[in-house]
């Protein structure tokens, strides 16, 4: 089955005011141009599932698409703060952001419990950690072998999942290389899933190395090319990351009028991705270009 | 040229916190200048070094030197990229690391970290900090775990950490809940004034070393508890040409963690 | 750390008599020349874990070096039985077998609850299964996130871990491709790991790939160059699975004086896996080949 | 040639199990012949079929039958080759499968399900089977089972089985631990004599169908227990030769599973 679809025809497909959405990748394979689409399209109340945070949620914020995080990390990774995050934060302003808080190790198991469909996963890091005192959604459970009662943490399904890969085929199967995050995780956990990719390949070049599939067709309910859509974070072997951007932006989102500002010229006065990116120059990828390294090819050969 | 005079802070602490995993192997590296310490131990004090960053990535001999635990320059020529799930689940609550190399935004004296509010609302920080990320799981899964921290002042070396994001194992025994943290906690704290031990779990942050001409009543004024000083306390051993020629020349030449 | 050395050196350093040893690899990449090093050095008193039994269990078995099995399948795959463990089973000929019984998922459960220090792991299917009621290893805990009481069954945590990979360096960097089985959380949940290889391969070649690792180096104690040392199954790109071996074992082992025999001549008498390889004969690995089948390369490019 | 008298047993199960596939989307393979009659399904009345197999390998596509649900055959080509771990808890019990096609020693009225021992002691049964495999996974995981039986007699289908490897949902639903199996347990069981369906929790298996020239009061003869007749009972529509022939001269021309 052909799945693929535009950006604008996916998310309007798949999400719906309210809705709790896994937007995933560890500043690698971002769907940023997926996150771009909510704002364009003008969501609302979505809750919105993130490990670790970056300029993609204070856009959300700044957009007012949400009333939610749930996160394990929210800063602008080396760049600096993100403003909007903070101002809602620490000063409710405009309004309260509600924000449910784990580790890294506790999204992981939150994820890994939504895809396995388990109530909960255990977790050996909590003890003591005021994390596990404040967050009521942190509990456990007795060991039945004779251990101490140890941390669970409750299943994630969020709505709708978006991760964005290096390359797919048309059916959905979707390959990805470099860090990985826990993309696999998310996309299983989700109840629908979108997937973004640099490129739409022949499914012989999905198929010449199954090892590399990191999410398998039959739960992918749209895949969209979107060169670039992971921008300012890199794609393996296709573009390096834009510090620059990044620093920018924690420089710029200081001012909550900026953020507006900034909101209206790149997001909703363009009409897609390919309009975002011609905002930003021909020549501006010219400087993330990589050095091209290629895996050395292994043999899948069997009897035939 | 008189290298005692020009030194960075960043300098000084990157030297002694290379210096400090002498034989160690897995290490764990955290944000910031952990990434550029274990780079300078690796080409020092200690070349069988495995780096395991938070993004899954192991062994990694990056041409350049990483802005980020997740920068893709990690990866071409690495000799593993693992899923999130082998990283927390296998490697860090698997107790794979022998170092865990953090920071934080405060401290106590038996080495709980705060890295996630300045306040005392969690719902409504003064300050809103970037959370645990895998802090939490280092601190529970390394067998030990070192602190850098650019600053030593009494609002970093505090008697009572506004948020206790990753507890020390002391805290983590009062507490009811839960599964004992597997190493022994910070081990080793570098600042810009020395250098804070300890080891066993109910003991507490003892400085053993001052950095050439800090006064160690000074560091005991710019911590917020009655900071215990070892009685046979040392002045750490100043930079070598060798190394400040490392990290200025060859591994941060642009000057990334180096400010 | 240069950690190659002989098959003998590795078993005969990290084994010990009643060890618990689990030697994983489902159909594929099954480390069969170690299972026959564990006979030729006549262990006894170990406890094998190994989700999907084989010819090397029935081999163990009549070797006496097992007095537990720890497992989820224990047909010869669809070759027949495995007459050696159905004698012990069935008859407790020639002395009982302690069995310690899961489903696949139980077995899998069982291995990531080790891996990852967890002292046991939720699975939702055990649900009215006879194995929940008679295994009093499958216990269950309450769910405090308000659902029904969920089965856990209890971490696995192997003295040694032994698997079969296509290729390592010479440090212990393991990658793998074809089915990969429970291999890499059978590795970590060790708490001793050898893995033999095809071949070892100069490190420049597992680091053109990163993202192929299945096991990196720092855990892994000893890795062994064992050409063909999965025979009779497979190894991808390497050569295909020996189904007529596996098919004639089920018919000599309904004999347990033959199987006394076989052992005899293919194991005891033989120093090592190249002299059991030499009594299969020069040809015998003719109409095992494959027919090559190469991956297309991905570009691992970055900044640099 | 006449069809409806050489064509065997083997042949016959698969035709009608392929059959059962038409609509179903993603399917789960266990070992044996409903590898071959997923693969008649895609031939037929359901191209679209995804293969999810044990090992971990969907979307394949053999040059050759494969000999088991581990036969490296299965890989080149394949669209992707998952860890087990992400089989078992993201597709299984993940609850992403459509059909579970099993195979069984034992099957109750209500589709519980024995691959486990012959005799009343588990710890010394008379004859040892191979054990659940991913079986309990199938049942519990996927939204419908398939099961097929070579050989429909009192001794497979039973009143009590020896042992409950795979409970039905109502089976399930009288234990007091555990989660709920996701789906509707097993749906269509195919055998040498017939077709029997059940849908709802506390339904039984119910003979919808007789293949041509089987008396159904035999089949109730040859069940272990007073199994029900729907009224609209119907004779199966005989192979037809493109069945016939897909299966023979393209499918498994060697036989490995048309024995």
């Amino acid at each position: 089955m052909d799945k693929t679809t535009s950006l604008s025809q996916a998310i309007g497909t798949h999400l719906h005011n309210g809705d709790t959405v896994a937007l995933e990748g560890f500043g690698h394979l971002v769907p940023v141009a997926a996150a771009h689409e909510i704002i364009r399209q003008k969501f609302t109340g979505l809750t919105l599932a993130r490990m670790s945070c970056d300029v993609i949620v204070d856009q959300l914020l700044g957009a007012d698409c949400l009333q939610g995080l749930i996160s394990s990390f929210v800063a602008n990774s080396s760049a600096g703060s993100l403003y909007e995050l903070r101002r809602r934060v620490e000063h409710s302003d405009p309004e309260p952001l509600w924000f449910d808080e784990y580790s890294h190790g506790g999204m992981v198991a939150r994820y890994q419990a939504g895809a396995s469909k388990l109530p909960f996963q255990p977790i050996a890091s909590y003890r003591g950690s005021d994390l596990a005192i404040k967050n009521p959604r942190i509990k456990s459970v007795t060991d039945p072998f004779g251990g101490p009662p140890i941390h669970v943490v409750p299943a994630l399904n969020p709505d709708l999942t978006i991760v964005h890969a290096q390359r797919a085929d048309r059916e959905g199967n979707v390959q990805a290389w470099g860090m990985l995050g826990i993309q696999t995780e998310a996309a299983f956990a989700g109840r629908r899933l979108i997937v973004t990719v640099e490129e739409i390949v022949d499914e012989s070049i999905i198929r010449s190395d199954p090892n590399r599939t990191i999410i398998p067709a039959h739960i992918v309910d749209a895949v969209v090319a979107v060169p670039r859509g992971a921008h300012p974070h890199s794609v393996q072997g296709y573009y390096d990351r834009d510090d620059e951007f990044s620093r920018d932006w924690s420089t710029l989102a200081r001012d909550a009028e900026a953020v507006r500002d900034w909101l209206q010229t790149n997001i909703h006065d363009t009409a897609d991705h390919a309009e975002f990116l011609a905002l930003l120059g021909d020549d501006h990828f010219d400087r993330l270009s990589i050095k091209d390294a290629f895996s050395t090819p292994v043999n899948y050969g069997g009897r035939g | 040229m008189n290298i005692g005079t020009d030194i960075t802070s960043s300098e000084l602490l990157t030297i002694h916190s290379a210096r400090a995993l002498a034989g160690r192997r897995v290490v764990f590296a955290g944000h910031g200048l952990p990434t550029l310490a274990i780079a300078l131990a690796q080409h020092t004090v200690a070349p069988e070094i495995e780096i395991v960053y938070e993004s899954g990535v192991t062994g990694a001999r990056p041409p350049d030197l990483p802005r980020s635990i997740s920068d893709s320059v990690l990866v071409p020529g690495a000799a593993s990229v693992m899923p999130m799930t082998h990283l927390f689940n296998y490697v860090l609550q698997g107790q794979r690391v022998d170092v865990g190399f953090l920071g934080a935004a405060q401290v106590d004296r038996y080495g709980s970290l705060n890295s996630t509010l300045i306040g005392d609302d969690w719902e409504h920080p003064e300050s809103r900090l970037p959370g645990s990320g895998g802090a939490i799981e280092a601190m529970a899964g390394a067998a030990e775990v070192f602190l850098v921290m650019r600053r030593h002042t009494p609002r970093t070396f505090v008697e009572t950490l506004d948020f206790v994001t990753s507890p020390s194992p002391r805290q983590a025994a009062q507490a009811e809940v839960g599964s004992m943290p597997a190493g022994a906690g910070v081990t080793h704290v570098i600042t810009d004034l020395g250098i804070m031990t300890r080891s066993a779990r109910d003991e507490e942050l003892t400085l053993t070393a001052v950095h050439p001409g800090i006064d160690p009543a000074e560091v005991v004024r710019q911590t917020g508890w009655d900071l215990k000083v070892a009685a046979d306390l040392e002045s750490t051993r100043p930079p070598t040409p060798e190394e400040l020629s490392l990290l200025r020349e060859t591994l941060d030449p642009s000057r990334v963690y180096l400010r």
